[in-house]
């Protein structure tokens, strides 16, 4: 086990920065999640620790040693790729021990590792098979078997269940995330799906064109985003954001005007800006149209799920959504109300950087 | 005795080999476009085992071992003419080289091969042989009176027609028309009699030098022209002559139907045209004594059904009109012919001579004849065998004219196919196609060795 | 994405170099050294026999400008009859194996089976059987009494004379036979990348088979179009097997580019003339391939 | 109307199949015949009193028979390998390492190629074989027939090396694997059919080639069977076709089962469709 350390490490290709100066620190046996939407460059993150990628700038540790100048095959960590990229001339017993073979392992130990792995991935009984011949999530675990057969140091996950269907997600989702903890292994774990990110994550990392925006557990992540790109990013459905202007400590918009929150220290210093308010749909409440500081807006769309109900409202020409707890959704028709807790307010200065 | 000694006693019977002194040994390769089983197999039997284990015993009787050995050329004439040349031109090649007489110029030119007393030394003018081939026949391989090698035989050009085909149309057999208007009035007959296309001149580029030298040398001499003028040195590009033997093939051809252009023109066209005279759809064949004693032979694929002796006959190519033909004769014919040469880089020129001469022998001719019965160079050698061999010999030779010798033979030989092609085809009237002639003529010889119709 | 990783670490700089070392010998010793001569003699009068084998001279621009000596080039068997034969023979054949392999390709998208293989192992031995071969069967199968005319008078059509009367038309249908396999596997290996849900959504939208080709196939298979078209072009200039058939006749009517140029370099040994066609084939060809390339280029763009 | 329709397509598409089947089997036709018949023509009938005797004519000529199974076989074979080698290394590098102009690079080559390969250039390749001292050996045919095909098979094979995914030899690299154990593990199993299609495609080209084993060798006993047909020519350097038929079928015979062996055991196709 190690850990893993960037040093403003860059990654340009041609004149694009894919990797601007990231500094990240993994610790020891921790699991941290590279989140962010297509091109945010998080793969190429992961690359660069893998040493598929070459740095342009900057320093990458892992444990004791600078791997900046390394090959991927001195490193010493274990892959799983987005297509599981498992050979299809091997079997699944080739194909995991693949690892030990390279290093020069003899085939009785590298049998007996196999199988022991395998069986830990209750794979065993397919080992004498070919890639073509087992479904999907088989496939996926043959892919994890075969990146941690060897016992590296770091564990990579390149959207590895982005392959799967939403079923089969959630099972292998929950058994990685025991598997991680069983082996207390460092991994680093790159996916768009902040759901994913935040029931498997230790930390978040969530990048955006080729930083990273904010870094820290899940739930802070979720609780506090550091800008809107963030607050946009994680939960489902994501933060309403809605376009406010503060004047004389109230925050107004053509719909409606609520107090600034009190708690804000630095709210002082935005006076007469044009501010974004959010707000998570689950912290919206519907009321009365009498009630104090309530928004109104007009009906635009219920979407009953079960156990809630997403019902959204256009408030001054913005989408508000709101999540109503409730096995029965609301009877709503025309304009509606909500109310929210000042605690529960989340404002941003003009350059979607979060006001503390 | 083991293996490993064996292999011991092999390198020093090598050794020995190499280290005996050079006058008691040697070796020499020697190459023909035959192959044992294949093409021109006679020449290897003949090679193998007459040649080559009686010169071996001959020098062993001097004290001397000799290796012969014989490479079996499979491929095209051409092929082996381009073989030679980038052989000669980096020094290397096989010892003797059979050798096509037309091509001598051209290498000498190029200084890939030189005269054989060169080769070998003034040994070359003590042979015999000598006295026994005929001035003419001597320069088969030569050029600009040099030797460079001894032709195996010359050939003779006719007319073969089938006797019953001519019977069955009224005409009188034996044939022999006098002129070129009663060939074609006699070819009428027969048109007409059977309703086929009964004669076939030959032309076009697909035979190469077949056309050449059976079908417009035949027709260009019954003019009285050649295609140089040996006194001017000079090529002839527009004459009469020509036209007239031009307006030969268009009347055959074009005019009158009396011949078959299919033949003349597609690639397997001689092939089909052995067939057609075989299966008695063509009369009158313009062929060389090759396809006599060769293609038609007994048993052969090409033999009529009933028989060649029986129903094949031959006729003197006529001229013009009687006394009209070139050197004033009556009749035309051309002659040809292929021999060995030396390679000017054998390591032993005075042995290579010795071989050279030793197959032209009277007794090895006359074992070449046994197996394959034609006309030789030596006058000693008789055609053995068979009378028609020996009369086409004795009545054509005398009427007979050879190629003109030079460089630039080869390439204007093929304008003059393309010639008779343009006008067989239909594509040029016999006025424009000797006019191309010509200017292709002074493209490759320049037009001050080119004689024009101003 | 991944495309955009040119500088992947997949193959140091160094063994990629060792990779490429044999193909840079091989292309260096066999095909620069060759090329460069030939462009070099292409400005002598180098023959292989007579007194230019044994001394060259450097005559300039001369051979190209006998080559466009428009008084006699376009006679039957020169330069410029030969070039516009060429043309012919690769237009008509191009349309040909094109077309034809693309139907193949299209008949059998997305179908398996015996019929299938039975087709496909065809046309694919005309393409692999050794030529020296094929061309017997093929002056047998074009005879005035061969298959062909057998199967036509069948069928109650005219027997025609093919290799006297229709000879280029001979060797471009001989020249569609035997080459039509490279599109059909090009082709069909294209559309196979093609996704079933493609054409499903044009099926749904009503498409009829022309527009399902024009509008989802077509714009798909582009690339491997252009592809086909550039090398078909160029193996269609030198190919050199239908003299095997006519020998380039009759009458010259079939003298397309390589077998003009093998009569000069071959039969007349003219190497610096031979070389000098070699060169401007080369650029006709080049020019081809620039103008293929820059069409599909520029048909990208407008995408 | 729709039942109408597919009956239609159906009878469309078995006319086409029909008509192409005949189209590339009926030339083909007099290969098979010919041979057996005792007086071949060029025409096509079936054998009246079928014969193996122009087999065993064939068999009696040994230049041509040690032609065809020896010295055509170790061309072929000798190229095959040796150009499919060249060229998988060669294209696997030219897929995956960024070369300025590498796309241009390959079709300047097949231009090249396709000069090299006319007869334009027999006398440079003649000489550049005599300098190396290869004249009459397998190997300078060999040589020059794996420069000449070399340009399309790097061509055709980095068209099967683009449609390897990337991550497959990445996940090599991360396992633990150098350059050279993925190539073998990883790289070269995936591009068999790959390289079976181009080892077929150079086979072919040179078990049918006349003009470069003709001006590289001299010995008879080395020569292919391309050449050896000519032995089969009379003096005149028309064919014998009773001969030349067997010959021919004997000639074809060895092409067609590696064909079909290679077809059944890993298809004979292209992967995504060589793209410029």
């Amino acid at each position: 086990m190690a850990n893993v350390r960037f040093e403003s490490v860059t990654k340009r290709f041609g004149d694009v920065a894919a990797v601007d100066a990231v500094d990240l620190d993994v610790h020891d046996g921790e699991f941290v999640c590279l989140l962010g939407p297509s091109g945010c460059g998080k793969t190429t993150t992961l690359r660069l620790i893998a040493g598929l990628e070459t740095a342009t700038g900057g320093t990458i540790r892992i444990g004791d040693q600078d791997v900046t100048r390394v090959g991927p095959k001195d490193r010493d960590v274990g892959m799983v790729f987005q297509d599981y990229a498992l050979y299809p001339h091997m079997t699944l017993l080739e194909n995991i021990a693949y690892p030990l073979k390279v290093r020069g392992a003899k085939l009785a130990a590298r049998s007996e590792r196999t199988r022991e792995v395998a069986r830990n991935l209750q794979i065993e009984h397919l080992l004498d098979r070919m890639p073509g011949q087992i479904s999907g999530g088989q496939q996926q675990r043959t892919s994890v078997a075969r990146a941690v057969v060897h016992k590296p140091r770091v564990f990579l996950f390149d959207e590895p269940l982005s392959n799967l269907d939403a079923k089969l997600r959630l099972e292998a989702r929950a058994f990685l995330k025991r598997l991680q903890r069983e082996l207390g292994v460092t991994a680093v774990y790159v996916t768009h799906d902040q759901a994913e990110a935040m029931a498997l994550a230790d930390r978040i990392a969530v990048m955006d064109q080729g930083a990273i925006v904010q870094i820290g557990p899940p739930l802070e992540v979720y609780r506090a985003p550091r800008t809107t790109f963030v607050a946009d990013f994680l939960g489902s459905p994501p933060m309403n954001l809605i376009p406010v202007r503060l004047q004389d400590g109230v925050l107004r918009n053509d719909a409606f005007a609520l107090p600034a929150p009190r708690h804000l220290r630095d709210l002082g210093r935005h006076e007469g800006q044009d501010l974004s308010l959010g707000v998570r749909p689950e912290h919206l409440e519907l009321c009365d149209p009498g009630a104090e500081h309530a928004i109104s807006g007009e009906t635009f769309g219920l979407e009953p799920l079960g156990p809630e109900t997403l019902v959204s409202l256009d408030v001054g020409g913005t989408l508000v959504v709101v999540r109503v707890f409730a096995d029965e959704p609301p009877r709503l028709e025309g304009d509606a109300h909500v109310r929210v807790d000042a605690e529960h307010l989340h404002l941003f200065d003009g350059d979607g950087v979060r006001i503390d | 005795m083991n293996a490993r000694m064996a292999k011991w006693f092999g390198a020093l019977a090598v050794l020995s080999f190499a280290a005996a002194p050079v006058f008691a040994q040697g070796s020499l390769s020697v190459i023909c476009r035959c192959v044992e089983g294949g093409v021109n197999a006679e020449m290897v039997q003949w090679l193998k085992d007459d040649v080559f284990p009686a010169f071996e015993a001959h020098k062993a009787e001097q004290g001397e071992t000799v290796t012969l050995e014989l490479v079996e050329f499979g491929g095209s004439d051409e092929a082996l003419q381009q073989q030679y040349a980038l052989d000669l031109s980096v020094g290397t090649g096989p010892d003797v080289l059979a050798f096509d007489g037309f091509w001598t110029p051209d290498f000498v030119e190029a200084g890939y091969i030189q005269p054989l007393d060169q080769v070998a030394g003034d040994v070359v003018w003590a042979w015999d042989g000598w006295d026994h081939i005929s001035e003419g026949l001597r320069e088969l391989i030569g050029f600009q009176g040099e030797v460079y090698g001894l032709g195996t035989g010359t050939d003779v050009r006719m007319i073969f027609y089938r006797k019953d085909l001519l019977e069955e149309a009224g005409l009188e057999v034996p044939w022999q028309p006098e002129s070129w208007e009663e060939l074609l009035a006699d070819a009428r007959q027969v048109r007409d009699a059977l309703d086929i296309a009964p004669l076939q001149l030959n032309a076009g580029t697909a035979m190469g030098e077949a056309t050449t030298m059976q079908g417009w040398f035949m027709a260009l001499l019954g003019t009285g022209v050649h295609m140089y003028d040996f006194d001017e040195g000079v090529w002839i590009g527009e004459h009469p002559g020509i036209l007239q033997a031009l307006e030969l093939y268009d009347t055959v051809y074009n005019e009158e139907g009396l011949g078959d252009e299919r033949m003349q023109l597609v690639s397997q066209g001689r092939d089909q045209s052995f067939g057609s005279f075989r299966d008695g759809e063509t009369a009158m064949l313009v062929e060389g004594d090759w396809f006599w004693r060769s293609v038609m032979a007994p048993g052969s694929e090409w033999e009529p059904a009933a028989g060649r002796d029986e129903v094949v006959g031959w006729a003197k190519m006529p001229a013009v009109e009687p006394g009209a033909g070139y050197a004033g004769h009556d009749f035309v014919s051309i002659s040809g012919g292929t021999g060995f040469a030396l390679n000017p880089n054998t390591a032993d020129g005075e042995l290579a001579w010795e071989l050279l001469s030793f197959m032209f022998s009277y007794d090895m001719q006359m074992a070449y004849q046994e197996i394959q019965p034609r006309i030789r160079i030596r006058d000693d050698v008789p055609v053995t065998g068979d009378p028609e061999m020996s009369r086409m010999a004795e009545e054509l030779l005398a009427v007979s004219t050879v190629r003109p010798q030079l460089p630039a033979y080869a390439r204007i030989s093929e304008a003059a196919q393309r010639m008779t092609e343009r006008v067989v085809s239909g594509e040029m009237s016999p006025q424009e196609a000797m006019e191309a002639y010509a200017d292709t003529l002074e493209s490759i010889v320049g037009a001050d060795n080119v004689v024009r119709a101003d | 994405m991944p495309s955009t990783h040119q500088d992947s670490t997949i193959l140091t700089r160094r063994t990629g170099l060792t990779l490429l070392a044999p193909t840079f010998a091989f292309i260096g010793l066999f095909l620069l050294f060759p090329f460069v001569w030939v462009v070099a003699i292409s400005f002598t009068d180098r023959t292989l026999l007579g007194a230019a084998a044994a001394d060259p001279q450097f005559i300039g621009l001369d051979n190209f400008r006998q080559l466009f000596d428009f008084d006699s080039w376009m006679r039957s068997g020169e330069f410029g009859r030969s070039l516009v034969l060429t043309v012919y023979f690769v237009i008509a054949s191009l349309i040909g194996q094109v077309f034809l392999g693309l139907g193949i390709a299209l008949a059998f998208h997305r179908r398996k089976g015996f019929l299938r293989e039975t087709i496909f192992t065809l046309v694919t031995l005309a393409w692999i059987l050794p030529e020296a071969a094929i061309a017997f069967t093929w002056t047998s199968f074009l005879d005035p009494n061969g298959t062909l005319n057998t199967a036509l008078g069948a069928v109650g059509l005219t027997r025609p004379d093919w290799l006297l009367d229709a000879p280029m038309a001979s060797i471009v249908m001989f020249n569609v036979w035997r080459g039509t396999a490279f599109s059909m596997l090009l082709f069909s290996a294209a559309l196979g990348n093609v996704r079933p849900s493609y054409l499903e959504t044009a099926d749904v939208l009503g498409a009829n088979a022309w527009q399902r080709f024009r509008d989802v196939l077509l714009p798909m298979i582009k690339a491997q179009l252009a592809t086909a078209l550039i090398l078909v072009t160029l193996w269609t200039f030198n190919v050199f097997t239908p003299f095997l058939l006519t020998q380039g006749g009759p009458a010259f009517q079939t003298d397309i580019m390589a077998i003009h140029t093998y009569r000069i370099a071959f039969r007349y040994f003219e190497f610096g003339q031979g070389s000098a066609i070699a060169v401007i084939v080369m650029l006709i060809n080049f020019v081809l391939a620039g103008v293929y390339l820059f069409a599909l280029k520029r048909g990208e763009g407008a995408r | 109307m729709n039942l109408v329709r597919f009956v239609l397509a159906r009878v469309g598409f078995s006319a086409f199949v029909a008509v192409i089947a005949a189209a590339f089997a009926l030339p083909l036709l007099w290969l098979i015949l010919a041979p057996f018949h005792d007086q071949a023509t060029l025409s096509v009938s079936l054998p009246t009193n079928p014969t193996l005797d122009n087999f065993r004519a064939v068999f009696d000529n040994q230049f041509a028979v040690r032609a065809l199974f020896v010295n055509s076989m170790i061309q072929a074979a000798g190229a095959m390998v040796l150009t499919t080698l060249v060229a998988t290394l060669g294209a696997y590098a030219l897929a995956r390492i960024h070369l300025p102009g590498r796309d241009v690079f390959v079709y300047v080559l097949i231009l090249f190629s396709s000069v090299v390969t006319g007869s334009a250039a027999m006398v440079p390749v003649f000489l550049l074989i005599f300098r190396m001292g290869l004249i009459d050996q397998h190997l300078g045919v060999i040589l020059v027939f794996t420069g000449g095909l070399l340009p399309v098979a790097l061509f055709i094979m980095r068209d099967f090396m683009q449609s390897i995914p990337r991550s497959y030899e990445e996940s090599a690299l991360v396992n633990g694997a150098n350059q050279w154990q993925m190539l073998r593990d990883v790289v070269l199993p995936m591009t068999r059919s790959g390289m079976m299609v181009i080892g077929i495609w150079a086979f072919v080209n040179v078990w049918g080639s006349f003009l470069i084993p003709f001006i590289l060798l001299r010995s008879p006993d080395k020569m292919p069977a391309a050449t050896a047909t000519y032995s089969f020519y009379t003096e005149a350097g028309t064919p014998v076709i009773t001969l030349i038929s067997a010959y021919a079928l004997l000639y074809v015979i060895p092409v067609l089962v590696l064909y079909l062996f290679v077809n059944w055991k890993y298809g004979f196709q292209f992967f995504g469709g060589i793209k410029s």
